[in-house]
């Protein structure tokens, strides 16, 4: 399944953790889905479905003091950052007990504590952001990593051209992942992008860079592994992009009109939680009853993060005009 | 005819590819996708990619690209997905959509169409909900519109791509899921004048695009409340109507201007001073605004609701105007 | 110590990079040249080339990342060479610095200040005289001001530097060569009030930055007429201070809001409207605007300056306002 | 001089012309900036001394038909494109017999019998408009190719990347000449690029480039001959990477900080001119008589289109409002 064909050395715990990580993404999301069909979560909601290996693979190689900067579709980044569940689902819930007191929902995940910088709707509008986090890390002579996440189509904006150029010519340490699901909404690859082939581009930065299967877990932390170590070491920005797929619509909005189902079928064939689980078992790694566990647990944390969503009030009109400008107060703690 | 705001759009759209064949459409995901809003469904399959073109997520380069093609004798119709990703083309519209013919000394115009969505009120976020018409407004050298009713929907597309300088035809999210009625004939219509919805006597609401609706609904509840309202559409807003506008305050002596833009510096704020350049002699209260409150629009409903404008809260200021309390 | 605008603002750059360690300039040509307007000449030899950052041409990118570095830590000084460049970044400035801490819940702050020269009088026509203060006033999120005075060039931006969000800051180009005196100690001023510059009993005229000089032209000719012209500095454009508006509105029920943006849709108009909101009943007359034409700027001087406000327009806006005739 | 060594074949008419059209270039500008000095002239101005080389290279291999979309120092690519010194001069005083009727100026020089389309005072502004006037000729069957100039500096920008992948998306007869005089005001390539070789970037989008010696005119002008072929051909767009100097300062405000007069100085060893009419001479195509005549002429007509500037009338100030919308009567007779 690897480049290189045989799988690296995974302990079980890794094994397990890495189903674990997919897995709940996988089963939070359906949920979500469903939530919405009820009319609890509203507004736009984007899935990861199928693309669960990226976001549980690069942020493994991430350290605990490392930053993310992610787009509307990062619930998945978001949960295996560690995000709890209960504050992520009351966000999907527009509740002031969410991440973000309610105020983004879906598309605006932020988290101080695992520096999570959200959560940005606006395509490739994160990439500046990224660039920023990390040249305030070399400019205090801090050894952390930015990681940006970004789709196949932010590739053609002018924002990503202006970033890869800052973090290059400056030497930033920032690792930026393109999740190249081959669709930009209805838009493929082919009509987006002179170039296809993505890090083509980051080679005209002089941005060293690395294609990577991104249905492949262990493929992807390998890569990013080896991607923050160079950034590490060099200090300099390294560019990853993954070739996934969407498995689901790109919004509940969208009635799919230009992709046949077909499409979606085969590449459903490479789901990355069945490549990872069947080859986990027929390795000996993993085993029925571990896959029942997770699933379990998976669904348990699922119910509780919504027990608590549904429990959680609402926050009061009168607190309408908060956090637009930082209170007082909280100027003289800083 | 019983129809939907979104198949009116559409089938102006149809209508402009039919009938001049230098028009074409180009924006993201208009073509395979269908429309964000599926307001260009099965225009592809018509008439082919490249008059129904989809491009790259480039707003700068896509409006440039629609002014160049302006330029060359084309008529493009440019879809903006919705007006906050037009900040990035922002430059473009004011540097040389908006300047190209003044600083030619007139020798280039640009016959340009630039649609989008505009608006708050699908919990879509801070980022996905504004209401910048007022910025294009200020915009010498192009010409801004917003179609509330269905019948505008079907008829300034038209009208727009006649005009030899630059349009901006806004459209409310909001508003694709209007139905109504449609004459079978419809076609253009005149862009350039107010229109007024609803006559009254003590009190005029002043609205564009989905708030007119909501000025309506205030002004039905006013008339149980035993107060008359009239209601202005501005369709226009860049020219804006002065004539309409006056008019009315000559007659109801009372204005509450609506508007989902944030307060300050709204386009309600210069229909206000307009109205005091014009007929402040005229005025028995002050012009009340009824505006979006001055925060990013919040996600969860009630603070969404809370934030916008609302048949409510218009009703309410324009008690206050009539009666001296609410 | 006789001194400059130019000079005022060099060394309030040169405090900030002194006494805050996290305090960073960058920008285009910021460093080697010197600065456009050579506002930051010898900061390079002296803070090196981390803290005087020169960028590649490309404003979305740099201004991202400067908030990105206050979120980092840092206290970031971006310099946007003039504003009308300021549209390439009019999305990170509204879509991510203005939000980012509602978005986030009040997690995150944004303490960026954006530096930019604005404005027109130099005959640089079109794309290079744009006046735009007013749409970055309507941005909830963040705080705007424009220093008019030499004190302001030199004491804004230490306090902006204070504040825990984006502020960003008008330089008009015009003012640079200003001359005057500035106290050998003068240091932070206050950013949120405005200031009456000349107090006056007939009428009140209300502008910013380099306008606020020929308003200051424009009461001196007035007085000459016997008319005593009240004339008031905003400084702050967001939040506005409403207080010290009304107050003067109050006392001389007339006024002229002057503002070299164009007229449909300036922050003139907002201020028409807030004076209409908060003292219709205190006016003589129906307030003002003297604003730009409705035209991009011309290039030659006799047309730049028929397009722009000039002291003898204030003067005869004020004029006929008071005396009922020009 | 030339890439291959020697020069191609040049009649004599063609090398009279180049070494015309560089001498006008030079020699107005000169005039502009005494005219500078003396009030005449004010705003910005940006003199292209030292680049001559291209826009009369590039220019001379574009048909009558094709389009120019130039950038504020654009001077040197009107008068080569033809547009009348006259007006030209004119609308450097803001009279309104210049060809933007004076409401330009030096940046916004503008000629529709020529196809001229600015004049963009908007560092990468005008390169989408460029890619939108070959949109619009591919869409109309035209053969016709635009060819858009801008500085190096103008690469950085997201306007460039947006531009070159809709251009090589849509194969469009666009001619990108990058004039890389190795600043952007004060700011050196290798400040703003983390790539130097600009090239490298257009090949990225899949667009074929060339690399040419802006100092050498005849060197500019068969690689554009050669790059406005591959156009027609293929109706595909081409990259020109021009290495070239500017002598003067950026603009008339500045003082020149950022760079060592020895390095100018090196410089204006290959100015274009003088390269040009010692080969010129030396290979006997060229007499000293020529370089004197051409000289005479070159100061009569601007002698005369500054006669004609100074007694051209100002335009009235009732005017003011004129050309923000087109008037109905052009309307009709469009
Ligand atoms: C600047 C901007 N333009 C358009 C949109 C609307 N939009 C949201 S997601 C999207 C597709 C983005 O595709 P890609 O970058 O490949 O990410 P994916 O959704 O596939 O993960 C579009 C067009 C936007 N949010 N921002
Ligand atoms: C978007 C934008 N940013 C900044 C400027 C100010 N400016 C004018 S010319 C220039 C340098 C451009 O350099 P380059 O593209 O190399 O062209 P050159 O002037 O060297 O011919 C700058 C920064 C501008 N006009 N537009
Ligand atoms: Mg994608
Ligand atoms: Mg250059």
């Amino acid at each position: 399944m690897t480049p290189g064909g045989a799988k690296p050395r995974l302990d079980r715990p890794h094994a397990l953790d890495l189903l674990r990580q997919m897995l709940r993404i996988r089963r939070f999301e359906e949920k979500c889905a469903e939530l919405y069909g009820a009319g609890k979560i509203r507004g736009f909601l984007h899935l990861y479905i199928g693309e669960e290996a990226n976001a549980v693979g690069v942020i493994r190689a991430l350290a605990a003091d490392d930053a993310i900067v992610a787009t509307y579709r990062e619930h998945g980044h978001a949960l295996a950052r560690g995000i709890g569940m209960r504050p992520i689902m009351a966000e999907m819930y527009g509740k002031a007990a969410g991440c973000s007191r309610g105020r983004g929902g879906s598309m605006h995940i932020f988290d101080a504590a695992t520096r999570f910088y959200g959560g940005n709707a606006i395509v490739a509008g994160g990439l500046p952001l990224a660039v920023g986090l990390a040249l305030a890390d070399k400019m205090q002579n801090r050894a952390r990593v930015t990681a940006c996440f970004f789709g196949e189509g932010a590739a053609a904006e002018g924002a990503f051209h202006e970033s890869l150029n800052l973090a290059a010519l400056w030497k930033l340490p920032v690792l930026f992942v393109c999740e190249n699901n081959f669709y930009a909404m209805g838009t493929a690859l082919e009509r987006s992008e002179s170039q296809t082939d993505i890090r083509r581009h980051a080679e005209s930065y002089n941005v060293n860079g690395a294609v990577v299967d991104g249905m492949d877990v262990v493929a992807v932390e390998v890569a990013a592994t080896r991607a923050v170590a160079s950034i590490r070491e060099s200090g300099t920005p390294y560019f990853l992009e993954n070739r996934t797929y969407r498995f689901r619509a790109h919004s509940m909005f969208d009635p799919e009109l230009y992709r046949d189902k077909a499409e979606v079928d085969h590449a459903k064939e490479r789901d990355p939680i069945h490549l990872f689980q069947d080859w986990g078992l027929t390795a000996g790694l993993l085993h029925d009853a571990d896959v029942k566990t997770i699933e379990r647990d998976a669904a348990a944390e699922i119910e509780d993060s919504i027990a608590f969503a549904e429990a959680a009030p609402w926050e009061p009109v009168e607190d309408l005009l908060r956090d637009v400008h930082t209170p007082l107060t909280a100027q003289a703690a800083e | 005819m019983k129809t939907t705001y979104r198949e009116a759009v559409r089938k102006a759209l149809h209508e402009a590819l039919t009938r001049d064949g230098r028009a074409f459409l180009m924006g993201e995901d208009v073509g395979r996708y269908g429309g964000t809003y599926a307001c260009s469904k099965g225009l592809l399959a018509e008439f082919g990619p490249d008059r129904v073109r989809d491009t790259p997520l480039a707003e700068g380069g896509f409006v440039g690209a629609g002014i160049g093609a302006a330029l060359g004798g084309m008529r493009p119709i440019v879809e903006i997905m919705t007006v906050n990703f037009s900040l990035l083309a922002l430059d473009q519209i004011v540097n040389n959509a908006a300047t190209i013919r003044h600083m030619s000394g007139g020798q280039f115009s640009v016959p340009l169409v630039i649609r989008m969505a505009t608006g708050a009120g699908r919990q879509l976020a801070a980022q996905h909900s504004h209401s910048l018409e007022c910025w294009y407004a200020h915009i010498p050298g192009i010409r801004v519109v917003a179609p509330a009713t269905i019948e505008d929907a079907r008829g300034m597309l038209w009208t727009a791509l006649q005009d030899p300088d630059p349009v901006i035809i806004f459209e409310h999210a909001t508003l694709y899921n209007l139905e109504g009625d449609l004459a079978d004939d419809a076609g253009a219509v005149a862009i350039d004048r107010a229109a007024v919805r609803r006559p009254g006597r003590d009190v005029t609401l002043i609205a564009y695009s989905a708030n007119v609706h909501k000025a309506m609904e205030a002004a039905e509840a006013l008339e149980a409340d035993g107060i008359s309202a009239e209601v202005i559409d501005l369709r226009s807003l860049r020219p804006l109507d002065d004539e309409t506008i006056l008019n009315s305050i000559r007659r109801t002596h009372r204005a509450v201007v609506v508007d989902e833009a944030w307060r300050t510096g709204s386009l309600a704020a210069e229909v206000s001073a307009r109205i005091m350049d014009g007929a402040f002699y005229e005025l028995d209260a002050p012009v009340a605004r009824v505006c979006s409150a001055e925060v990013p629009i919040p996600y969860p409903r009630h603070l969404e609701e809370a934030a916008t404008p609302q048949p409510g809260t218009i009703a309410a200021a324009a008690k206050i105007l009539v009666t001296g309390h609410g």
